[in-house]
């Protein structure tokens, strides 16, 4: 599908930049732009994936220049899926942060969380990897910019911690854009996959990558930035961070494995295996050790962000969508528990989990909204987690690779252990019981509807199995 | 051994400086500089690569590098901006969990200190 | 000729060189700054040789860039970064 | 080897000896003061002095009057940067060195 | 011809090794300003390399951006670093890392680094020696580019999305500092005769030298980057001499400039779209006006962000008269 002169594609990439624009212009109305821009940008995501259902995998020339000169926008299942996932995460986030934020910090909020929405439409729209990398580094920068807004001691930390991570990653990344150019003279993913034979460069290229994502994506050893950053933010910043920030580094990740360093790569595919079972055994006991609810939820994601990793060593087609599954669900049930502890934190004034008090009584809302979240990560049926991780044990198992079975299976019990352990604390009383400010309904509601969302990616799974194979991204990347 | 390659073996060392000092060195203003060293490295390399020997003049990585540059500047812009709000609220421009004895290394010679001492020798 | 150009360049460039070691051992800050404003005035010398070398008269558009910043440093650094305590 | 381009090596060097002059001065000189007092040299004397060779060889009267701006520049910058630097110096009580 | 390959092969290798001392000695220099100072003649240097490298538009951008922009600012920032010097006595507990960070971990990072190095010059050194990259597709569709210096054509029009999304970063880059601090600049002291004289002169040719440089980018070495950097300098230069912009201006006005570029470029692409254009393109009869155009509007628009991202914070007008502002005031500027 060559360029027509309106395209779905650039709407979405357009329309949050200009409300960034708009929201900075005009700080008083901040809020309501935000949101009336918010459902707009979902509506343009909507109508997107109607077009992309109907006319399969879009390919949009920016400028009309065409692939090695020009910029590519692609669209297929698996971009899809993430512009959808960020659009329905995104919508509720920005309706918590209506009544979230206090007119101080709101000024600052809007311009810069819709800053974060372009790079992320952008980046799950482009097909370039250069662009990748000035996507990654918006993505970056405003990352750290709204988990500085929280303004306190370990907020600031964390986030100059994460810059810095940020930067030496997309430094990697930049790097190995180079070896690439220079050895295949184009940068177009496509072209790359078409062209790209194993020399020393693309090793190196490789490897440079793949490490420069790794340390977007927080994999195990690479992690230590993310509990502070994640946990110190504002809660409506630290569900998109953990939700879908994260993931983003790891969509470019999965995107460059399947196309363009699909053949020699068995060795190191094996050692992301073991280092995505490190990554969910030490994210589970450490989750178990937090007396903090948030620095717990954190940890829950490197745990969680593990599991996606156990894809790359079973590469068959079973095991890429049982990945993306997980990824997706993953997304709506994390950034409910944030949403939840932010509510918690708002009513208590603490998320100590030993002096949670009465807040199953009290925050009935939030605790279902938790509980149901908790559910998906454990993957108990009846929830997107389950789908994904049955998927997954299916995959490991037809793969004959059983070791993977029971890292997933002790990640599993990690995740009912450190969920439960939190639920038990909140129908006790806490021994300093203290006033608590009321929750506004809305944010309550939002941490709820994602919840929902979770579970129901658990009762509806055929609908986004079948979105995933527009395109074909997993079957020898066919366009 | 031409001397774009010699170029690109100096972004390449550039590089691995860089990140050297940025793992090693504690206060936050020598990891921004460290970075920028390395930005300069990747910079180096990929227009380098490019100039080799009789090649036809091929302009992309040279607007790659060009907004590298300008990403680079904002990305320290904000780096400093953040570096002294941290330094403001928790007193030292270093990251949380800095372990002593690696402050010890970075705190006597503080810069106002050296140059007093230097001054006093000179007057 | 080229070659004279490059030889006079080359020597501007280890006079540059040279001068680093007064920006490690100059006592006070303002050596350091000193040195600095003039491996900026060497650096615009230098663009200028090479231009005539290459024929290429957007490098002299350079070397007038560097000609009008070589300013700006210095004065960030006489109005904000001089903390000498006399 | 024409007489200008003859002409053009000569002021070449006598710019780079400045060059030198005012490098050497920057390293030997004992104080701020006279260390500044060569560095001027190297800019006013030695990159006029180049200037003016390559000057010789420039193709238009153009290209002469760009060089002329950029050496205008440039002393115009050192040396209001000279005089903020010794004021600066003064004030924080830099005394010239004694023998 | 021998001698002048020796002379440039000489000169490559001194600019090189000088290139990594410099950056090894101003990031292990023991006191930070004199790691700043190596810093900005590091950044000459690359200037000198861009220049050797055939790269006059890149060697621009180092110029006004490395060696102007980048100095200023971190000198600024160890200003405002040591302002607060008196304040380090209040130092808040380290939470002390495990003790791991002895000699065996900073062995084991040497030795990562080592096998960084050798992997990369394998690959570099084993890279073919590739034909000529994209210069083919840049030179046959330059005709319709608008522009005839291949750089600013590739910048503006080829890969105008990458230039779109890149002044996003430099508008994210303002967000981020405005969030973080408020700036209370106190009325700059004044800058004294030689200052102010330098200012007057140099601030008008700074302006005529940046409208310059947008001029020539469409066919030498500039641009809208380049002449925004050179804009920028002068608003440094005009802040360093303790000017600073009317109270008036630091409302919308302000908000309005740091918007106006990337404003005007989506404003453009989506009219063009309107006349059945595709996103960014631009039709080869008009291109030459539009890109400049867009170009005026960045430089204008970079220029005003590169100042503020130099300010360091979101400028209040004036204190509010009731006593002093609230604690977190972070003007640096102490009389020295």
């Amino acid at each position: 599908m060559l360029a027509q002169s309106f395209s779905w594609q650039v709407t979405v990439i357009i329309l949050p930049l200009v409300a960034a624009l708009l929201c900075f212009m005009l700080p008083k109305w901040g809020r309501w732009l935000g949101l009336v821009m918010a459902f707009a940008i979902t509506g343009s995501v909507i109508v997107l994936a109607y077009q992309v259902m109907n006319q399969g995998a879009l390919r949009y020339a920016v400028g009309g220049w065409g692939a090695p000169l020009g910029i590519d926008l692609y669209v297929d299942g698996l971009s899809l899926l993430m512009l959808m996932v960020v659009a329905l995460v995104g919508l509720v986030v920005s309706v918590y942060s209506m009544a979230y934020f206090k007119a101080g910090k709101a000024v600052h909020f809007w311009p810069l969380w819709m800053l974060l929405w372009t790079a992320m439409n952008a980046l799950f729209l482009s097909a370039d990897i250069f662009n990748l990398y000035v996507t990654l580094e918006l993505l970056g920068l405003a990352a750290v910019a709204l988990v500085a807004l929280a303004g306190g001691v370990d907020a600031l930390g964390a986030a100059m911690r994460y810059l810095l991570v940020s930067l030496l990653g997309s430094l990697c990344y930049l790097l190995g854009v180079a070896l690439l150019y220079h050895s295949f003279g184009t940068v177009d993913i496509a072209l790359l996959a078409e062209r790209v034979e194993s020399t020393p460069a693309v090793w190196a290229a490789m490897a440079l990558m793949t490490v420069g994502l790794l340390f977007k994506t927080a994999l195990f050893p690479l992690h230590f930035w993310l509990p502070p950053a994640h946990a110190s933010a504002p809660a409506p910043v630290s569900a998109l961070l953990s939700a879908l920030v994260v993931k983003a580094s790891f969509y470019i990740l999965l995107r460059l494995w399947l196309e363009v360093f699909s053949q020699d790569s068995t060795a190191a595919a094996q050692l992301l295996g073991v280092l995505g079972a490190a990554a969910v055994l030490w994210g589970g006991v450490q989750a178990l050790r937090q007396t903090r609810l948030k620095m717990l939820i954190a940890y829950s994601t490197v745990s969680q962000i593990g599991y996606l990793f156990l894809v790359f060593p079973l590469a068959s087609l079973m095991a890429w969508q049982a990945g993306l599954y997980l990824l997706l669900s993953h997304a709506l049930a994390k950034a409910a528990m944030f949403l939840a502890a932010g509510n918690i934190l708002c009513f208590g004034g603490h998320d100590r989990i030993a002096d949670l008090d009465r807040v199953a009584q009290r925050l009935p809302l939030s605790l279902t909204a938790f509980a149901l979240a908790g559910v998906s990560s454990m993957g108990l049926p009846f929830s997107g987690g389950f789908i994904g991780k049955w998927m997954l044990l299916d995959a490991a198992l037809q793969s004959g690779q059983w070791w993977w079975v029971a890292v997933i299976i002790v990640g599993g019990l990690l995740a009912a252990a450190y969920i439960f352990n939190v639920i038990g604390h909140s129908f006790t009383r806490a021994e300093i019981s203290h006033e608590a400010k009321p929750v506004p309904a809305i944010m309550e509601w939002s941490a709820l509807v994602l919840a929902l969302a979770a579970v129901l990616m658990g009762l509806f799974a055929s609908w986004p199995l079948a979105v995933m194979d527009i395109g074909a991204p997993f079957g020898g990347g066919g366009s | 051994m031409s001397s774009d390659l010699f170029y690109a073996l100096t972004g390449a060392s550039l590089f691995t400086l860089g990140l050297y000092a940025l793992i090693k060195h504690a206060h936050i203003l020598r990891k921004i500089l460290a970075i920028n060293v390395m930005g300069s490295g990747v910079f180096l390399l990929l227009v380098a690569l490019a100039a080799g020997g009789q090649q036809a003049f091929d302009p992309v990585p040279h607007a790659m590098v060009i907004t590298g540059i300008v990403v680079a500047i904002s990305a320290t812009a904000l780096a400093l901006a953040l570096m002294l709000r941290l330094r403001e609220a928790s007193g030292l421009a270093v990251l949380p969990d800095t372990s002593p004895e690696e402050l010890s290394e970075q705190l006597p010679e503080a810069p106002s200190d050296v140059a007093s001492k230097n001054n006093g020798k000179n007057a | 000729m080229d070659a004279v150009y490059l030889a006079v360049a080359l020597f501007l460039l280890l006079t540059l060189v040279a001068g680093l070691w007064r920006v490690l051992r100059g006592p006070t800050a303002a050596d350091r700054m000193l040195a600095a404003q003039l491996f900026g005035t060497t650096a615009v010398a230098c663009v200028l040789l090479l231009a005539q070398l290459y024929q290429r008269p957007s490098l002299r558009d350079v070397a007038l860039v560097f000609a009008l910043l070589a300013a700006v440093a210095a004065v960030a650094f006489v109005r904000r970064a001089w903390r000498e305590k006399s | 080897m024409s007489f200008t381009d003859i002409l053009t090596v000569l002021l070449l060097l006598a710019g780079a000896s400045f060059f030198l002059a005012g490098t050497v001065g920057l390293l030997r000189f004992p104080d701020v003061y006279t260390r500044l007092h060569a560095l001027t040299k190297a800019d006013n004397l030695g990159l006029g002095l180049m200037l003016a060779g390559l000057a010789l060889q420039a193709e238009s009267w153009t290209v002469v009057a760009r060089l002329l701006l950029i050496w205008v520049l440039i002393l115009l910058a050192s040396s209001s940067v000279a005089h903020l630097v010794v004021r600066t110096a003064q004030q924080k009580g830099i005394r010239p060195w004694k023998r | 011809m021998e001698t002048l390959t020796l002379l440039s092969w000489a000169f490559d290798v001194t600019l090189g090794l000088t290139l990594m001392w410099l950056a090894w000695r101003a990031l292990a220099s023991e006191d930070l300003f004199k790691g700043i100072v190596l810093f900005i003649a590091f950044g000459l240097l690359m200037a000198l390399a861009w220049v050797r490298l055939d790269a006059p538009d890149i060697a621009l951008a180092e110029a006004a951006i490395g060696a102007g922009l980048t100095g200023a600012l971190l000198l600024g920032a160890l200003a405002k670093l040591e302002a607060g010097a008196e304040s380090r006595s209040r130092r808040s507990e380290i939470l002390p890392r495990p003790a791991d960070k002895t000699k065996v971990f900073s062995g084991l990072l040497v030795f990562l680094l080592l096998a960084l190095v050798v992997m990369l010059v394998y690959a570099i050194v084993k890279l073919p020696p590739l034909a000529s990259g994209l210069s083919a597709q840049v030179a046959e569709n330059i005709t319709a580019s608008g522009v005839s210096n291949p750089v600013t054509a590739t910048l503006l029009n080829f890969r105008a999305y990458d230039t779109l999304l890149e002044m996003a970063v430099l508008l994210l880059a303002v967000l981020g500092i405005r969030s973080l601090a408020v700036v209370q600049e106190p009325r700059g002291r004044e800058p004294g005769a030689v200052l102010d004289m330098l200012s007057h002169l140099l601030v008008p040719l700074l302006i005529l030298v940046s409208g310059y440089l947008l001029w020539v980018g469409s066919y030498a070495a500039g641009g809208a980057f380049q002449a925004g950097a050179v804009l920028a300098a002068t608003g440094v230069l005009l802040l360093l001499t303790g000017w600073l912009p009317g109270a008036w201006f630091v409302g919308w006005p302000l908000r309005f400039l740091l918007i106006f570029g990337l404003a005007v470029f989506v404003a453009v692409t989506l009219v063009l779209q309107l006349f059945g254009a595709s996103f960014l393109e631009f039709p080869p009869s008009l291109a030459g006006s539009l890109i400049l155009l867009i170009e005026v509007a960045a430089a204008l628009s970079i220029g005003v962000t590169l100042t503020a991202l130099f300010l360091g914070g979101r400028p209040q007008p004036e204190p509010p008269s009731s006593g002093r502002a609230e604690k977190r005031n972070t003007s640096g500027t102490q009389p020295s």
